[in-house]
């Protein structure tokens, strides 16, 4: 049965208002920006955002208003520093102000994983003498009930959507991820239900002939978006290049609200689909970030 | 020969790499240390990024964040995230690298705001892979720029704990450590742009342990917001020699990170 | 570094008497037959074994009496039905007496995955109400502290070494596995250390061409031994086929301890190496287990 | 149509399975159950299996095994086996089918060992995923011979917990599950040689739902170690169609698991 959905309708059907999104999961490749931009688009407000290390995808739905929390390990612009927006919404409560639940990219990482798992928490020693289990009312700290040692419990979190972008997937949500993994699998398993975007959609036999690469059960899969180049800025192994001037440009240019702002009409808000945003972008800027070289892994037979 | 601070602190964080050691390595700088490391003294380190990877090569082109393509190819492992911390969390990273925004006398190092906690005055990041790091890896390397705001008598709040305090339970320093729980650890040395302290695990404080060329300990104190302790063999920084500045502006030739 | 060692070093090295030893994680495939077959050739005692599902390598190394613990979710002969030389230990001590801390196979994965996170336990709900947790005494109850709900506290397990069949390594230890994983990388992150036994040893380029597919971290591999065909009469996909009727022959020739001492002086004790072993098998029987149709995992780029 | 016990085994274990459930498939009979239902009115139906695979066809041959290379091929998972058994632990497994050595009135199922504890009269091979199931599925299908040495008044170990027992705090059934803390499920069926049972949730008792062709009801108690109690609707058991048995005879033309 054929999952496949445009953007925006996959958008309007599972990601309403008030929804826990797992997002940019991978670390910094494999970012869904364009899920993000038509999340923007669409208005949607009162959002909580999970993920580890976030780029800026999130301070971009930070900035447009669309979220209410975060619950993450680290927000900002990995290559540039400091995320203008979620500054100005933590500090200044500007556009609104947002609650966070700060992890590490451990804790988040064991949080669904519990989930994962149907277990409620998992135990770590990590962060103990730190301040974050004191700020997050999530964690809760215990003894051991082996030798009363101290540990941090983790409690599982369960997104009510998991996006994630891939590189090919069939019309039913069986995907290929490779390069790096991050958090994915975990934030998939742990998802109630997971929107798949992929570079290419495939037939189902591309998928099979491989199933150690799956990322996950396609059974929680709603929707499988076919987008192309929808993780720009960020990269996609084995289709393009981080394109490490964009995360610049946007740094420089939304110091200010206004800047932000205009940054957000340019290359959201004035953008009806991918497709404009890749024309925009040009194909000059396309060609640099295309592979250079074929790396192809090596031959591997399921035969028997 | 000529060199920037920041290859200073590359070479400085390059010699805490032992050879044959597993390091968890952070972005910026430590990706240049454990090329650099891996290029001259220690040729059988292990390096382990976050985004989940394992290497026992420099990645061939300079890289902007640790999951771009390049740290992915010749990676001997590309897995999940946890998979990587968990190994350290089990006690077997004998030494990770992270930065800090601001720092303390005890290595307690802040990434996550400045100001009030409700009502923050600046709202920094936050601890990404930080904080496990600080409280997972057998030995902590700390690299930030020295400026008398950042390295302060106490910090507004311990993203990445360090040696902690004294309190009425006992000193700071390892001690502290046993006592929050944390399974081993703490930090071993912070560079600076400045200088390089160690730390005495029994106070868990500072010790001022070499000044960069062209800096002195007066210098170093007027930058520091606690009073200096010096180290007993307290001397000027080694320098970069040319092989180790030959190396670093191969990874680096436009100085993206260095200069 | 090479690692590489013969079976016989490496079982001499890295298996001492009284070593806890993972093995048989993929569940029914890539069962490491030749390194059981050589343990039990070496005399090993006292061993504690730790695995799933375990196919008839754990009744052989139990019949053989180099077994004095067993912490496993099942011992027996999967196509076949019980295991006789197991029956034997645990209901007349013959040869000797061994002590079973029984499993399921979610718990001893959880386990495992425990140790693999340096979490001292994962809590399940798993097993609740069945007579398991009172008869292993490893396992804990204990109420969540986060709504007093009953828990089962599944402590971290970490094998003194764990021995893992796959198709390729380098001689690092560098290694690709596919097909049915069971709990084999949960094993191998949470051991002190690990035997990897290949059926091809291939240059450390085929490995890193797909990183994503290798089972673990390198560095915690003690020995890499190069033994086609080292996992028969287990499967190795791509390789091999279960080759059913040895199970068959195993399980009507061991009815009796005579029975088992015959086959055992036949197919391990009379045998010096796996090249012995293959030969009395028989190139007849190796053709009819060999790959008759090779199937391909599609082509992964990971280029840039 | 003449059929063996084990086809209509087959048949009746299908049976349970509706079509775009999410179904646990253990060894042996419930491998060609699944292929039956698939092939039959369950179309949408997938299959998982614990050594880490998701299947939404059956395999293309025979299995002796749920690990053989054929299970492997066409898979649209291959994982590692708690990530399958923790999908069954966060709820979203609707069915799992497990066997057993014995198994009393309360649907509690052993596996483990006959007599005593400490020293079994017949040790068994132990759980497997089997007690999982039990704890963790929506709802438990149970297949296995029936002779009255197996169906049991009390087991002598619970390995596979059913709906327990009546205790000082409460009934069996449903709510002995909650008192325990199992987060949902209990056995839905129990398929024999000679019968089907259901259960009574209320009581956690099994009914006699309908006794196979050539059965009855007084042969059934002939080898049920407990009183019978009918369910309301108790029958004989509706026997394969050619269709069904067409189906299995295709699946397993040698009658390896249905002769």
């Amino acid at each position: 049965m054929s999952k496949l959905l445009s953007m925006t309708e996959a958008i309007r059907r599972y990601v309403p208002d008030g929804a826990s999104v797992a997002l940019g999961l991978a670390l910094e490749p494999c970012i869904p920006f364009a899920a993000g931009h038509e999340i923007i688009r669409q208005g949607r407000r009162d959002l909580t955002l999970i993920g580890p290390i976030s780029d800026i995808l999130f301070d971009q739905l930070i900035g447009a208003g669309c979220v209410a929390k975060i619950q993450a390990a680290w927000v900002g612009n990995v290559s540039e520093g400091l995320g203008h927006c979620y500054r100005r919404a933590t500090e200044q409560a500007l556009p609104r102000s947002i609650v966070t639940e700060d992890h590490s990219n451990f804790t988040i990482g064991l949080a669904l994983r519990a989930a994962s798992l149907g277990a409620p928490y998992i135990p770590t020693r990590s962060l103990l003498g730190s301040d974050l289990p004191r700020k997050n009312p999530t964690f809760l700290q215990a003894s051991s009930p082996f030798d009363g040692s101290p540990l941090l419990l983790v409690p599982a979190l369960q997104p009510d959507v998991t996006i994630l972008h891939v590189q090919r997937s069939d019309e039913d949500g069986n995907a290929h991820l490779w390069g790096s993994l991050g958090i994915c699998q975990e934030a998939m398993l742990a998802a109630r239900q997971v929107i798949i975007v992929a570079e290419e959609i495939v037939p189902r036999e591309v998928i099979t002939s491989d199933p150690n690469r799956v990322i996950g059960p396609s059974y929680k899969v709603c929707a499988v978006v076919h987008e192309p180049w929808g993780a720009h800025p960020s990269a996609v192994q084995g289709y393009y290049d981080r394109d490490h001037q964009f995360y610049h440009e946007y740094h420089t240019r939304t110091r200010t609200p206004e800047g932000f702002q205009q940054w957000l009409d340019e290359w959201v808000l004035g953008l009806k689909t991918r497709q404009e945003y890749m024309a925009k972008l040009g194909p000059a800027r396309q060609g640099a970030l295309g592979v250079k070289e074929h790396r192809y892994a090596a031959p591997v037979d399921y035969g028997y | 020969m000529e060199y920037t601070p920041r290859e200073l602190m590359v070479v400085c964080a390059a010699r805490q790499i032992r050879d044959g050691e597993r390091v968890f390595v952070g972005m910026r700088l430590p990706l240049l240390a454990f090329a650099l490391a891996k290029r001259t003294h220690a040729p059988n380190c292990v390096g382990i990024f976050e985004t989940g990877l394992i290497r026992d090569t420099p990645a061939r082109e300079l890289l902007y964040t640790m999951g771009d393509a390049p740290n992915i190819c010749g990676a001997l492992w590309a897995t999940s995230t946890i998979n990587v911390i968990g190994l350290m969390a089990a006690g077997e990273i004998e030494l990770g690298f992270i930065g800090g925004a601001e720092i303390d006398r005890y290595g307690n190092l802040n990434t996550s705001l400045i100001g009030n906690w409700q009502q923050p005055r600046v709202r920094l990041p936050g601890s990404g892979g930080g904080a496990d790091i600080a409280s997972l890896a057998q030995r902590l390397a700390i690299i930030m720029p020295h400026e008398r705001h950042r390295l302060r008598e106490r910090v507004d709040f311990v993203t990445s704990p360090g040696y902690g305090y004294p309190d009425e339970q006992g000193p700071a320093g390892v001690a502290w450590r046993q006592r929050v729980g944390l399974p081993r650890g703490g930090p071993a040395v912070l560079i600076t742009t400045l200088a390089v302290f160690t730390f005495d695990p029994t106070t868990g404080e500072a010790l001022l342990q070499s000044y960069h060329p062209g800096s002195s300990i007066e210098q170093v104190q007027e930058q520091t917001g606690w009073p200096l302790r010096l180290a007993p063999d307290c001397a000027e920084t080694v320098p970069p020699t040319p092989e180790e500045l030959r190396v670093i502006r191969e990874c680096d030739p436009h100085g993206v990170w260095t200069s």
